[in-house]
């Protein structure tokens, strides 16, 4: 091999630049942090699945048909009715933001801004 | 012919994770055996490249020299286009890695009567720089799923690239550039005459395959939802080396998006994609211009046989005295030797 | 129904119709005339101890290959991968961008697809695929690969004697694959079987057994030169002399050998000496290493060595103290980049100092050669030399630059400062014809045949072009070039496109404005032209 | 509408046709060379638009051999050496009687008489034979230039041999006499 010195350094850049993930997690491997559900109810407004990974939209959905048409009820697939507000029918079973948002949004670099107008139920206790 | 091909191609490998998965439920083969084996070959395949380029030698240094020479002292020199010393090759190698100059050579600007004009190749550096750029901060936002806790850097990056806080999820500006940069490269190679006219399925294959691979990203974001902590989980696991099949529901999309890059991975060693390490070793960029002021060594230099003065001489002998042009007996007694 | 007949009805026997839109693996060569260059001949293969394939010419319909031409070339090409790194790189790393392919003058006067750069480079791309590569057999065509076959080969003769290694593309490649390299090897792999061109091989038979590529005697060369003082007695009434092969001179100066008998480039060697005279420099010349010129260069490398390799045992001998070159494109590529790997360390030499100014030429100090135009900008700026511009008011003057000593060499402010100086009308061609993206004669690299000659006026026509541009504009009729096959070929390629331009080289113009000590007036230019202001007196 | 003022009105549209149907005989690369405009890096399509244009506004408008000389002069400079048959050399003009004999031959003949078409004809086979002229003219040009260069590259062995005469220096010498 040629240039070896130069060569070797090359391909190390290449191993430190690729492999990346691998060395930010060197040496720390731990179990990612779990979101802590509600102890009591045991199904949300839909189904889990569908909540993991739509909730952001159906948030975005229930504050557009509150704020522009006024609407306050939502129905679920079931049937049930519910009150769309962040703060008094999520958070009423979710009641820790920093146990149940923060941990995921944090862990995968989201930044809703909901909490920039919505009060999170640990301030509301602060303010009681 | 050849973007048929290309296409059919792409097709099969956007229905290989679809009968996988969907029909014959493989998911811990598609999850983790798969992008495992892609990037084991992405890696020795491209190290095994490196080495064997490294294998031949440079014989000669050829570089080339776009602009003057370092020679007497009030002449200036241009540092960048012919270079002279190791930190002006760095320098050169700099702008033509980051900001592809030699491409950028070709912007020029003519005026036609009146009107100005902009040829092809302008917008090819503008639209490899598009795509190249918008690759690399894709790479790096995706750093959020295979760390813990992710770097301050990687949270930097993605809020600079939401910045227009478009809808929920906020839309990726990279996202549209790499579409822009990818498409137009993709229409040059079909529309302008002479590049279609030399371009193979290989041309547009890895083009389809990362436009793919970007629509999927960004229809997952977008629109057809995955459960991204499930997500996370998996890629962590994958990152560690303590590979898992998370509980959620992983979606079809994501394992056709994790096909595509694992294909992505394993073809780049093989193809055109190796001018990513190749170009560093560019003999006409990476050699300084100081011929003149140092030697370079060539490993099998050999020696090679000669006219030499003395037999030289000897052939002329009777016309060089009969011209008068001196004869050298030193050197006659070397050839009797 | 129209009335009418149509006009190409009767022309239907002729085949002028449009050609089908064929893939370029599909496209055969065409070796009609003027299009080809002659193979060489037998014996000259023989002399340089290299294979042959008899008495052939590439317009035959079988050549007459030898049985194991396919084994002899694939083992070539693995050998020439193995021993350069830039033929293996330049295989791999081409994305087929096309940035290059409309920078190729030969492209741009033929309009032929195979003379973009990237396609020349794919004819042998494409093979190394199809037979060394698994994927390649594969995927065939669509992959880009194909098996070696006749074919092929007589498309190698065709498009590898169609680049004129001018590099050009190599200064647009975002990867730096230049196209000129690939060419060099290709023709050092042809060789293997003893495929070469007979223009390019006969010179470098004489270069290697006399001296010099036009196969000049040491008596001849001393009596053209003793000639070319008769006539620089004539212009300026100084009796010169030329030392030749004088030992103990402080400088050997080697220049190519058209500068001794060939129109123009015996102005330039009359300024040489004009020059060497008025500074009273202890130089001299030499017989033995007549040839600054290598055709070995662009035929294959060790031929190249051989050649050159006479130089360095006449500096020895003559115990100069360091080497002057003169004004020439190969050469001066050749000697920039090849000399110091190939013949150093230079060790009998000394680093070279101007004995009239006193520079040390710093960036020549390992090498020990210093360009003529170096030497001489360096004479003008100490102000050592006493010029009168006005002597050269009846030409308007623009600078080609030589590909060779542009883009493999970088010399372009230097030959530019002597012509600022030694002449009062000088204008710039187009800026995208100059400097490093200037436009080759289209005749370079051995190339500069008669049989040749219409590719060679479409390969020049770019360049003739802005030549035209300038001469319409600007009154130009004299272009200059610091190359000897540029001097050569450029005048033939003016001939024909721009007949009011004459090639010259600079010293030419710098042996016009000199003022000698003890001259007569004079009325003439070297070329016997009378200067402005003298036209009566003529 | 006289029969110039019909031609004029037409005249973008037998332009174009005639430069398309010349590059259809050019083969893979003419796209490239229709569609790159600049003069130095695409000089081969500059001269051949820029001429075809001059020719047809000389043809239709005011015809004059002073203004359609020097662009027929550049073409076959350019055709001679590109192509070794003069008949493929020459063919373009040929083209430009069948593009307008396809698209309008009827229609003049209906509205002008046959009487115009001819005459326009007409004017094409002086342009065809004149083109033969340049075209001869640079084909021996390169003939010259063949010799010359021979000529050239020996030039001080045959001068010295006696086998040049030397006219600028003979001028000089006689001059001198007298």
């Amino acid at each position: 091999m040629y240039n070896a010195n130069k060569v070797i350094i090359g391909i190390i850049v290449f191993l430190i630049f690729f492999a990346m993930p691998f060395w930010l997690n060197f040496g720390k491997v731990e179990a990612l942090p779990k979101p802590e559900l509600p102890k009591e109810e045991k199904k949300c407004i839909e189904d889990t699945d569908y909540m993991k990974a739509y909730h952001m939209k159906f948030l975005d959905e229930w504050r557009k048909t509150k704020v522009r048409e006024g609407k306050v009820y939502y129905i679920n697939k079931e049937g049930k009715i519910y009150k769309m507000s962040l703060q008094r029918t999520c958070m009423k079973c979710h009641d820790n933001k920093e146990k149940f948002c923060d941990r995921c949004h944090k862990n995968l670099v989201v930044q809703p801004d909901c909490w920039k107008c919505h009060l999170a139920p640990e301030e509301v206790k602060k303010w009681q | 012919m050849n973007l048929i091909f290309s296409l059919i191609v792409l097709a099969i490998l956007i229905l290989i994770p679809l009968i996988g998965v969907g029909v014959l439920g493989l998911s811990s083969l598609f999850a983790i055996f798969i992008p495992y084996l892609a990037f084991a070959i992405f890696f020795f395949g491209l190290i095994y490249r490196i080495i064997d380029w490294a294998r031949s030698p440079q014989p000669y240094k050829i570089t080339t020299t776009s602009g003057q020479q370092k020679s007497l002292s009030w002449i200036k020199h241009s540092r960048l286009e012919s270079p002279a010393s190791s930190w002006e090759v760095y320098l050169r190698m700099f702008f033509e890695v980051f900001l592809f100059r030699s491409l950028f050579r070709n912007l020029r600007a003519d005026f036609d009567g009146k009107r100005l004009i902009y040829g092809s190749a302008k917008w090819l550096w503008l639209g490899a720089i598009l795509f190249h750029f918008s690759f690399l901060v894709i790479m790096i936002r995706h750093l959020r799923f295979f760390v813990n806790e992710v770097p301050s850097f990687v949270q930097k990056i993605s809020a600079v690239d939401s910045f227009f806080q478009l809808g929920v999820p906020p839309i990726y500006i990279t996202d549209i550039l790499i579409l822009a940069g990818l498409g137009f490269l993709l229409l040059r190679r079909l529309v302008d005459a002479k590049v279609n006219y030399l371009s193979y399925a290989s041309d547009y294959f890895p083009l389809l395959l990362i436009i793919s691979i970007a629509l999927t990203g960004i229809l997952m974001r977008l629109y057809v939802k995955p459960d991204l902590y499930a997500i996370k989980q998996l890629t962590y696991g994958l990152a560690t080396f303590n590979p898992a099949l998370p509980k959620g529901n992983l979606s079809m999309l994501f394992y056709i998006h994790l096909f595509l890059v694992s294909s992505l991975a394993a073809y780049f060693p093989f193809s055109k994609l190796v001018h990513m390490v190749g170009v560093f070793f560019s003999p006409t960029r990476n050699m300084p211009n100081d011929n003149r002021m140092s030697r370079h060594i060539n490993p099998w230099e050999y020696p090679v046989k000669y006219v030499t003065y003395a037999e030289w001489q000897e052939k002329f002998r009777d016309v060089l005295e009969e011209a008068g042009i001196p004869i050298d007996e030193e050197w006659t007694n070397v050839a009797q030797k | 129904m129209s009335k009418l007949p149509k006009p190409d009805q009767l022309l239907q026997g002729l085949d002028l119709h449009r050609t089908p839109e064929k893939h370029w693996m599909d496209i055969k060569p065409d070796f009609s005339p003027g299009k080809y260059c002659y193979a060489v001949d037998p014996q000259v293969m023989i002399d340089m101890g290299r294979p042959n394939l008899g008495k052939w010419q590439p317009t035959d319909e079988k050549w007459p290959l030898p049985e194991d031409w396919k084994e002899r070339l694939l083992k070539a090409i693995r050998d020439r991968m193995e021993r350069f790194r830039s033929f293996k790189l330049f295989m791999d790393i081409c994305v087929r961008c096309g940035a290059c392919a409309d920078k190729c003058h030969f492209f741009l006067g033929t309009g032929d697809p195979k003379n973009m750069p990237v396609l020349r480079a794919e004819l042998i791309r494409s093979v190394i695929k199809g037979e060394f590569s698994f994927f390649g057999r594969l995927f065939g065509r669509v992959a880009g690969a194909r098996p070696l076959t006749e074919e092929v080969l007589k498309e190698w003769y065709m498009y590898f004697y169609q680049c004129t290694a001018c590099r050009r593309c190599s200064v647009f490649c975002p990867y730096g694959i230049d196209t000129a390299e690939v060419t060099i090897i290709m023709r050092d792999i042809l060789h293997e079987l003893g495929i070469a061109l007979d223009w390019a091989m006969k010179p470098l038979r004489n270069s290697h057994f006399i001296g010099n590529h036009l196969g000049l005697q040491p008596h001849t060369i001393k009596e053209n030169i003793e000639f070319l003082m008769s006539d620089i007695a004539e212009i300026t009434g100084l009796n010169i002399e030329v030392p030749i092969n004088k030992k103990g001179a402080e400088v050997l100066f080697v220049t190519p050998s058209a500068d001794f008998f060939a129109d123009p480039g015996i102005y330039t060697f009359m300024g040489y000496v004009l020059l060497f005279h008025h500074i009273g420099l202890d130089y001299t010349i030499s017989t033995y290493a007549s040839e600054g010129g290598n055709f070995g260069f662009f035929n294959s490398i060790e031929f190249a060595k051989k050649l050159h390799s006479k130089i360095y045992e006449e500096a020895k001998r003559l115990k100069v103290k360091w080497i002057l070159g003169g004004e020439c494109g190969h050469q001066w590529r050749f000697w920039h980049q090849y000399h110091g790997t190939m013949f150093g360390p230079f060790d009998y030499l000394e680093v070279p100092k101007s004995p009239i100014t006193g520079t040390v030429f710093e960036h020549a100090k390992y090498h020990k050669a210093v360009h003529i135009c170096e030497f001489t900008a360096d004479l003008i700026a100490h102000n050592k030399l006493k010029l009168d511009p006005s002597r050269n008011d009846h030409i308007v003057v623009t600078f080609h630059d030589s590909c060779n000593t542009s883009r493999g060499m970088g010399i372009f402010e230097e030959p530019r400062f002597i012509l600022r100086n030694v002449c009062n009308n000088f204008v710039e061609m187009p800026e995208n014809t100059i400097r490093e993206k200037t436009f080759c004669c289209g005749s370079g690299s051995g190339l500069n045949t008669d049989e040749y000659m219409e590719i060679r006026m479409r390969g020049g026509f770019p360049r003739a072009n802005a030549v035209e541009f300038v001469h319409k504009n600007y009154g130009v009729n004299t272009l200059v070039a610091i190359c000897a096959i540029d001097r050569a070929t450029l005048t033939a390629l003016m001939k024909y496109w721009v007949p009011d331009v004459v090639v010259a080289g600079v010293h030419e113009l710098v042996g016009n404005a000199l003022i000698m000590e003890g001259e007569k007036e004079r009325t003439t230019d070297l070329r016997y032209r009378p200067l402005k202001g003298m036209e009566e007196e003529v | 509408m006289s029969f110039k003022t019909f031609l004029e009105s037409r005249s973008v549209e037998i332009l174009n046709h005639w430069i398309r149907t010349f590059w259809e005989s050019f083969g893979e690369s003419a796209p490239f060379f229709r569609k790159e405009i600049d003069q130095f890096t695409n000089p081969f399509g500059y001269y051949i638009e820029e001429a075809f244009r001059e020719i047809l506004q000389t043809l239709i408008v005011d015809f004059s051999w002073e203004r359609v000389d020097p662009y027929l002069e550049k073409l076959a400079q350019i055709r001679s050496v590109q192509e070794t048959l003069p008949s493929q050399a020459a063919k373009f003009l040929l083209d430009l009687k069948k593009i307008l004999r396809e698209l309008y031959g009827d229609q003049i003949i209906e509205e002008f008489g046959f009487g115009s078409l001819l005459e326009w004809e007409d004017k094409i086979n002086c342009l065809l034979i004149r083109f033969m002229d340049f075209y001869q003219k640079y084909r021996e040009r390169l003939y010259e230039v063949r010799l010359e260069e021979f000529k050239r590259n020996n030039y001080l062995l045959l001068k010295r041999a006696g086998l040049i005469w030397d006219e600028e220096k003979d001028k000089f010498f006689d001059n001198k006499k007298h």
